[in-house]
């Protein structure tokens, strides 16, 4: 019992730990990629206490309810899914509750900068669920796929069946849809290619134009989250999980240098490229999939 | 860091934390933007010192002016100042900011920034090397370790001076002023 | 408290309250606020109660005839409500509009009409009140004039196609086996060849399908949701469209001794797998028609279509595979998208009372500082709809989900999943456009809305929490009509469920989620403070936004529209549209034959007996 | 002891007793028809258990049957003329306040001329008989259609006439011909003697008795006079022509057919199919023709040929319960249509414009009539709970019960008609209710002399609807009477 | 010969009745056209009374009782058309009645001009 609620307590903070490493990393990897020095590390922690700190203003009750919710939704995802050994929430409604619990996260985000009332945010969010809509295709093609070839909607049976035939990404048809999903990762982090809904040169970052100090705090936490969230879905559903947090972190690192890669490389491309893209090739790549799994089953 | 340093941190952790962090929002004003993209990229790698440019306002505590100041940009300037939350620093970058450079004859530019938002720390030349940056982002951390950097204190105490000086130069503001008043007197200019 | 005396009570209140209100308003008021909550409290105190009564009342030889079962409680229980919620919101709402008496006996007209029809027992009477439901509906939806004209013609008349399809096929029911109590043709049905059953199936297809707004059937819909009164709009997406999905179930009944037999009929499922796919259809398509709107009603309206394809997806889908937990997922999405859809008109209707009758979307914004109410309730609703947890629409869509997963179909899911998206790009636009964003500057003094408004939203909001996280009190019911209906129950605990290949527990969830949240306010809290600025206080590249020059949200999905808009047209609108058209012009055209002219219409009657005398010398048939 | 002959004397001497009385006073007119229909009324009803035993024959003259002149009582025969006596009696009604200027007392008159045909058509046992009510009925109302003495009323009636007078020689020649077949006019007689409708010269007088009875019961070809004739008609004439005078001519058609040629659906289907696909034809060709009209009278007119082939089909079904469905429908058009026409006449005399649009915000000025308007279509479009819907209830199940594949076909063009007319009613509705119109029109009822036979026909047409079992029984024996032409020959001749 | 003798009333009834349908059809004029009427009139009218015909029978006078041998033509029809003439008076008078009015109003007869009343 005491296992279990020490689960519950550490387990987002390791997560939150995790996604700040990544967030540094991401900073010091691209900088090392643009032939810079790059800040320490611990930058992204530093910024985070100035944020904790620093005074900020509001625009509204659900300015802050908003992310307030967003917040809690990243955080309730993170209980839902298996890390290594850990999880918290395995039993209670499975991959279908973590898609929609996932909402939560764009749409507190969408619903406190609402209440901005910014015309960059606006437009950012604007930009920000469209491309949302433009990952989920193929996103959901990808789970759909994975849920029909395991005929189960629990993350914790997808991976206990990957540890008897092997990794997913390693088998025929999940393969494709392996693949679709690397393909729209950075899209769901948002990085570039895909980051135009947060465009700091063009629309002033967009959603986060209003947000200062706490605000600012709790915005990053999220995006902490949600890398920590998308990459460990993937890694859940497709590099057969892990038996120990070690393994997993290491297969979570991996996945997140390639998708670091692509984000240093690319130049950002506009909203409606990144549709056109994200509906052609991974929405083709994780269709062939379904289509494949569906055969298959029959 | 050394012993010193993380005593520091859990010291006064805002302080330190305002230090290493300055999230810099800068204006193309002038010629001196020139030199700010050097200062961001490989050559100089400003994040070295956890300086990095932001888009707004709202995130930032660093307001790098570079270049002359025209009476138009001003006003863009006093909202972004006004816009930015406290603790906040504002560094005027060449010598036109100072006291009019090479425009200082101009009916188009202000002369003195200083008379309408405070600045923290000035850069002098025309044009500034990148270099000269680092050398105030570095003085920058010595005002704010020893309190210095407290132009945002300034603003707030005279603002009603520094709002007249504004309303002399642009004319009447839309926006409402960021400080009470109170009832307006005479005088009380500052410095 | 026999079923004949409940219709008596409602209809006769209709009749009551308009002549009450020749006399006095407040009367008139008075007595449709108590008759609607009269008949809640009758339907209240008849929980789980069966009732069966059978009267000749001389309707040509046949008898009409009432029941009370867990189905019909079900429906019963959510038009009462639902009605009674409505009238309560248009005390204030209709006070200041001319033919108020009409309007409120013809809204309890409406709540009689829905009631005797989820209270027959034999398809005539059902028939008798469907019909009186769509003349009423016809009546409530022209109130508004102008645009509503057109409207209402849409409506009542492929309501009226559907209808007549209906009258055929309950005849041909009646002829075939002579008897027209449910119970009975179900039984007789159970021997009938499977294609008589099929066109069965397929004649009581188009006629629900039209009232449910079935993706080729579902072009009076957005008109009609938009142009008629708001409260009554409530009603009309809420309950009335969705006896199209009681007609559903009934034909699942109806047929249901098929499935419960050895073999399954086949027709039966390949009609219901149709229909599963039409249900897809109808998510997707309307769900993304509905971002291009600019007009909140038509916006909602395109989701109440959208809403209408994942009962049918759950109801067909469960009856071609035998499974419960998509037909109990879309008999409670039916309930938990009515509550959403009649919360979020509300909130719609509120804004338009006080902002004298604005829905343009692109013209409102800011309201939540005024609205406060009407703002939470918006946000419920949407909640509900798109399927947040701990909303009721989110338990809903987890079992059909769940269930189209499992039976491997996958693409009916993608389907419903990514309508799901599609709503929460609308309805994101709706609230934001609505309730976000900027405060022209026209309604910074804008009142809160009236109490009577208030009272509605708060009791549906709370709904929608409530049984997003207690399903187990609606699913108990549920579970009664799946049984009625021939189906295995479920395992239902007041929490979710419990199965072996996925559990839901609202519990977790929502224990989860109150905790976290502590957690993150805590954090926020101790945070450094934050000062409330002005709404135009914010930053443009330093410049001072001017009031009311700009309106930030007008053309919000533009980038997605540009791709999407050649695409996204309501084609099935434009063909009818072309058919109405051609129909009129060829009767311009048969109309021609009256030429006026004496000499023809004497050629005429020559030519006839002409005819006559040849159709003996060549037709010999004797 | 009741005589039928009364039903017919009695209008007869009153109407020729209205000129004479005029001579006294002009005011005096308009109080006289209602007195002789008051009395149909009563005698029919008085009439009416003993027709549902036994049909009541009357022969003229002491001649025994098949010799006289003979009148012919049965249920149909009594529901029929009850039916025109009373419509006649609510028109009338109407008409004394309505019909102001002009020749008041002649109209009346010529009123009366026109009932009395009209229960000369349904009680007569006689073929030339019937001709010669017919021709009553026929020539007042080409007059009548003339009263208004305008433009449109007299073009008109020109070609009603014309129509008309071919018709009728065409219905004389068929009698002749008959005549000189069988020796006999005697309904009874004929239909004795002729045992099979199938050789030509059997089938000859039939077609041309078709044919001209046709003209008369808007058939679809031979219609061309009704919506002239119904729609430039004072609106009282008009509730007559189409709720009586039309359904008079079905009537003497369905007899001719089932009595003297005894076609029936078995036997001789083919000519009936032929009818019911000419019915459905009349009724796509009325109802499409009134989409598009502009001019409310028109639209009704056309609606009443729509009508008119509905019943047309029903009754060439011949099955019990589809002339039990046809004799409904034929009920609640007459009812609905009268009362149609009866409010439509205010309306267009307060708007001063027989176009739909003028009537624009009616249903403000003039709440009762528009109102009873509003019932009175949706009783024609068949929605419940009013008159209309028992009866296309009736005649769509009797369809489906034939079990063949024509009329299934048939019964769906029916129910596309149902559409279109449920398109143009509503419509109509909409324009009274929901549009805003001219508000110079103040907001004054029709006169209550007007009103009540308005509110009569509301009530009944509700009352049917609602409780259909108040006139079933005695369409029930109707058609029964109508179908059975062994009983029919049994009960004249002995 | 026989056939005409026979007949010949029937072919001179239809072929009034023809011209009278013809001259209906086919006249523009609605003086014209009345004249048609009263000449289908005609035709039927004669129509009727050859039905009732024989050939050398005697008027239909039960008086003559001495004559008795010879056959008698039918009175029946002749009632009849004594009643079909009245009729087709009383229609044609109408009928000019209101082709004068009609004249008022539109100034012509032509039939095919007086077609306000269509569709």
């Amino acid at each position: 019992m005491v296992g279990r609620i020490l689960q519950f307590v550490l387990y987002p903070l390791v997560a939150l730990a995790i996604g700040v490493f990544f967030l540094g990393l991401a900073r010091k990897i691209t900088a090392r990629i643009q032939w810079r020095y790059g800040p320490p590390l611990v930058q992204p922690v530093i910024d985070m206490i100035r944020f904790f700190y620093q005074k900020s203003v509001s625009h509204g009750p659900v300015f802050a309810v908003g992310l307030i919710m967003s917040l809690a939704g990243s955080i309730v995802v993170v209980l839902f899914l298996p890390f290594g050994s850990i999880c918290p929430l395995s039993g209670s409604g499975g991959l279908l509750v973590v898609l929609y619990v996932m909402l939560l996260a764009p749409m507190g985000i969408a619903l406190s900068g609402g209440q901005g009332a910014n015309p960059n945010i606006s437009i950012g969010i604007s930009r920000k669920l469209i491309l949302a809509l433009g990952y989920e295709v193929p996103f959901l093609l990808v789970l759909l796929t994975v849920m029909t070839h395991y005929n189960t909607i629990s993350i914790v049976q997808v991976v206990e069946a990957q540890r008897d035939i092997g990794w997913s990404i390693a088998s025929l048809p999940l393969f494709l849809s392996g693949v679709s999903y690397l393909l729209i990762l950075p899209a769901m982090l948002g990085f570039r290619p895909f980051d135009v809904s947060t465009a700091p040169q063009e629309i002033s970052s967009g959603p986060l134009v209003e947000y200062g100090g706490k605000y600012l705090l709790m915005a990053t936490i999220e995006h902490a989250l949600l890398l920590f969230i998308d990459i460990a879905l993937f890694v859940n559903l497709f590099l057969g999980g892990a038996g120990n947090p070690i393994t997993f972190f290491v297969k979570m690192l991996i996945v997140f240098v390639l998708v670091l890669f692509i984000h240093a490389a690319f130049p950002r491309l506009r909203i409606e490229q990144a549709i056109r893209y994200l509906w052609k090739w991974p929405t083709a790549l994780a269709l062939a999939g379904l289509i494949i799994v569906t055969i298959g089953r029959s | 860091m050394d012993r010193n340093q993380i005593a520091k941190w859990f010291k006064e952790p805002s302080k330190m934390a305002n230090k290493y962090s300055l999230h810099a929002i800068y204006f193309c004003t002038g010629c001196g933007i020139i030199e700010v993209p050097p200062v961001i990229t490989a050559r100089w790698d400003a994040e070295r010192f956890g300086v990095i440019p932001v888009a707004t306002p709202r995130q930032a505590n660093l307001f790098l002016i570079t270049g002359y100041v025209s009476v138009k940009t001003l006003k863009a300037i006093i909202r972004t100042y006004e816009q930015m939350y406290e603790p906040k620093y504002a560094v005027a970058f060449g010598s036109c900011p100072i006291n009019g450079g090479m425009y200082w004859d101009s009916y188009n530019t202000i002369k003195h920034l200083d008379k309408y938002i405070p600045i923290d720390g000035w850069i002098a030349g025309c044009m500034p090397r990148p270099e000269a940056i680092f050398v105030a982002v570095t003085h920058l951390w010595t005002l704010i370790d020893k309190g210095m950097a407290n132009g945002y204190e300034r603003y707030k105490k005279y603002y009603r001076a520094y709002r007249r000086n504004q309303e002399l130069a642009l004319g009447k503001l839309e926006w409402p002023p960021l400080y009470p008043i109170g009832e307006h007197t005479e005088g009380g200019e500052c410095d | 408290m026999n079923p004949q005396l409940i219709l008596l009570i409602a209809f006769g209140g209709a009749f009551l309250t308009y002549i009450f209100g020749k006399i006095s308003s407040k009367l008139r008021d008075g007595a449709a606020v108590a008759i609607s909550l009269a008949l809640v409290a009758i339907f209240a105190c008849l929980y789980g109660r069966r009732l069966q009564e059978s009267f000749y009342w001389g309707f040509l030889g046949l008898n009409l005839s009432f029941r009370l079962d867990a189905v019909s409680w079900f429906f019963a229980i959510a038009i009462v409500s639902l009605g009674a919620l409505s009238i309560i919101f248009s005390l204030r709402y209709m006070r200041d509009r001319e033919r108020t008496d009409f309007y409120y006996s013809m809204m309890l007209m409406v709540n009689a009409a829905m009631l005797g029809i989820v209270l027959s027992s034999d398809l005539i009477s059902f028939y008798i009140f469907w019909e009186m439901m769509s003349w009423c509906t016809f009546l409530l939806i022209s109130y508004n004039q102008h645009r509503a004209l057109d409207a209402g013609m849409k409506y009542i008349i492929m309501s009226i196609i559907g209808s007549v399809a209906m009258l055929a096929g309950i005849l041909s029911l009646y002829v075939s086996f002579d008897t027209l109590l449910i119970p009975q043709i179900a039984s007789s049905l159970a021997t009938a060849s499977p294609g008589y059953v099929l066109f069965v199936l397929v004649i009581f297809g188009i006629a629900f399908g039209i009232k449910n707004a079935i993706m080729p059937l579902h072009t009076w819909l957005p008109d009609s949701y938009a142009e008629a009164p708001s409260p009554f709009t409530a009603v009309l997406s809420g309950m009335l469209t969705r006896m199209g999905v009681y007609g559903f179930l009934l034909i699942t009944y109806v047929v249901g001794g098929m499935i419960g037999g050895t073999g399954l009929g086949s027709n039966v499922l390949k009609f219901n797998y149709v229909l599963a796919w039409l249900g897809a259809l109808t998510i997707v398509v309307p769900t993304f028609i509905a971002m291009l709107q600019n007009d909140a009603k038509q916006l909602l309206a395109w989701h109440g279509i959208g809403q209408g394809g994942y009962m049918v997806l759950g109801i067909g889908f469960g009856v071609a595979t035998a499974n419960s937990l998509a037909l109990a997922g879309g008999i409670f999405h039916t309930l938990n998208y009515a509550i959403c859809i009649v919360l979020l008109f509300m909130s719609v209707a509120a804004v338009q009372y006080r902002t004298g009758g604005v829905r343009d979307l692109n013209s409102l914004g800011g309201l939540v500082a005024r609205m406060p109410v009407a703002f939470v309730g918006a946000l419920l609703g949407i909640s509900g709809l798109i399927g947040l947890p701990l909303t009721n629409g989110f338990v809903s869509k987890w079992m059909m989900y769940k269930a189209l997963i499992l039976e491997g179909h996958p693409f009916l899911a993608f389907a419903a999943l990514i309508g799901t998206w599609g709503t929460i790009l609308s309805v994101y636009k709706f609230l934001h456009n609505m309730y976000l964003g900027q405060l022209p500057e026209k309604y910074k003094h804008l009142e809160k809305s009236p109490f009577s408004m208030q009272l509605p939203i708060a009791v549906l909001s709370s709904a929608v929490v409530l049984f997003g996280i207690l399903p187990g009190i609606p699913l108990r019911v549920i579970n009664k009509i799946c049984t009625w209906l021939g189906f295995s129950s479920l395992d239902v605990t007041i929490w979710g469920f419990t199965s072996e290949t996925g559990t839901l527990n609202t519990m977790n969830l929502l224990a989860a989620i109150v905790v976290v949240s502590a957690v993150v306010w805590v954090l926020f809290h101790r945070a450094a403070k934050s000062v409330v600025v002005a709404q135009d206080d914010n930053y443009a590249a330093g410049a001072y936004v001017p009031k009311d020059k700009y309106h930030y949200t007008a053309g919000f999905y533009e980038p997605l529209f540009t791709m999407l808009r050649p695409y996204l047209r309501d084609v099935v609108d434009e063909f009818y549209t072309a058919l109405a058209g051609s129909v009129r012009k060829s009767c311009g055209a048969v109309r021609r034959i009256y030429t006026g002219d004496v000499g023809s219409y004497v050629t005429y009657i020559i030519l006839f007996l002409a005819s006559l005398i040849l159709v003996q010398l060549r037709w010999r048939p004797w | 002891m009741v005589n039928p002959v009364l039903l017919i004397v009695v209008p007869l001497g009153f109407a020729f007793l209205i000129p004479i009385l005029s001579l006294l006073s002009k005011k005096i007119a308009k109080y006289i028809p209602p007195i002789p229909l008051c009395f149909n009324i009563v005698v029919s009803l008085l009439l009416l258990p003993r027709a549902l035993e036994n049909p009541v024959v009357v022969s003229i003259g002491g001649w025994q049957p098949g010799f006289s002149i003979n009148l012919v009582a049965g249920p149909v025969g009594i529901l029929l003329s009850a039916i025109v006596a009373f419509v006649g009696l609510l028109v009338s009604i109407y008409a004394v306040d309505y019909i102001r200027e002009g020749a008041t007392d002649r109209y009346h008159m010529l009123f009366l001329l026109l009932l009395t045909g009209a229960t000369g058509v349904v009680l007569t046992g006689d073929i030339f008989n019937l001709f010669v009510f017919f021709e009553i009925l026929c020539i007042s109302s080409y007059a009548l259609v003339a009263y208004a003495g305008d433009k449109a009323g007299i073009e008109s009636a020109v070609k009603y006439l014309i129509q008309g007078a071919v018709g009728s020689s065409l219905l004389l020649i068929g009698i002749g011909l008959l005549y000189g077949l069988f020796g006999t006019l005697n309904m009874a007689d004929i239909a004795k003697a002729l045992q099979s409708p199938t050789s030509l010269p059997v089938f000859v007088p039939m077609a041309l008795i078709i044919s001209g009875l046709g003209v008369e019961a808007a058939m679809f070809p031979l219609n061309g006079w009704l919506p002239d004739a119904h729609s430039s008609a004072p609106s009282p004439v008009s509730a007559i022509l189409s709720g009586i005078a039309i359904e008079v001519g079905l009537y003497a058609i369905a007899r001719v057919v089932f009595t003297i040629f005894g076609l029936s659906i078995d036997s001789t289907s083919n000519f009936l199919m032929f009818l019911a696909v000419l019915g459905i034809l009349t009724l796509l060709v009325g109802e499409m023709c009134a989409l598009g009209q502009n001019n409310i009278k028109r639209m009704l007119a056309y609606s009443s040929i729509g009508q008119m082939g509905l019943i047309l089909f029903a009754l060439a079904m011949a099955s019990s319960y589809a002339v039990a469905g046809g004799l409904f429908q034929l009920v609640s058009h007459t009812l609905a249509k009268a009362l149609l026409f009866l409010t439509v006449g205010y309306m267009t005399y307060r708007t001063h414009s027989l176009d739909i649009s003028a009537l624009a915000g009616i249903g403000k000025r003039m709440p009762i009539t528009s109102l009873a308007f509003t019932i009175g279509a949706f009783s024609l479009i068949g929605l419940p709970p009013f008159a209309g819907f028992p009866s296309k209830l009736l005649i769509v199940r009797a369809a489906l019960a034939t079990k063949e594949c024509l009329f299934f076909v048939l019964i769906g063009g029916a129910l596309l008609g149902t559409v279109i007319e449920a398109a143009y009613f509503f419509r109509v509705v909409q324009v009274l209710y929901f549009k805003d119109g001219n508000t110079n029109i103040a907001r004054k009822q029709v006169p209550a002399v007007a009103l009540i036979p308005i509110v009569i026909f509301v009530i009944l047409i509700v009352g049917i609807g609602i409780y259909p079992k108040f006139i079933t029984g005695l369409l029930n024996s109707a058609a029964a009477e109508l179908l059975n032409r062994v009983d029919y020959i049994r009960n004249v001749l002995g | 010969m026989t056939f005409l003798e026979n007949y010949v009333f029937y072919v001179g009834a239809f072929g009034l009745v023809l011209i009278g349908l013809f001259t209906i059809l086919v006249k523009r004029n609605l003086i014209k056209a009345i004249v048609g009427l009263a000449i289908l009139d005609t035709g039927v009218n004669l129509f009727l009374i050859s039905v009732g015909y024989l050939a050398r029978g005697t008027a239909p006078i039960y008086t003559r009782a001495e004559q008795g041998a010879q056959p008698m033509v039918d009175p029946v029809p002749q009632a009849l058309v004594l009643t079909a003439i009245v009729i087709g008076v009383a229609v044609l008078a109408l009928a000019l009645a209101l082709a004068i009015r009609l004249y008022r109003h539109y100034g012509t007869l032509d039939l095919r001009k007086i077609t306000e009343q269509r569709w």
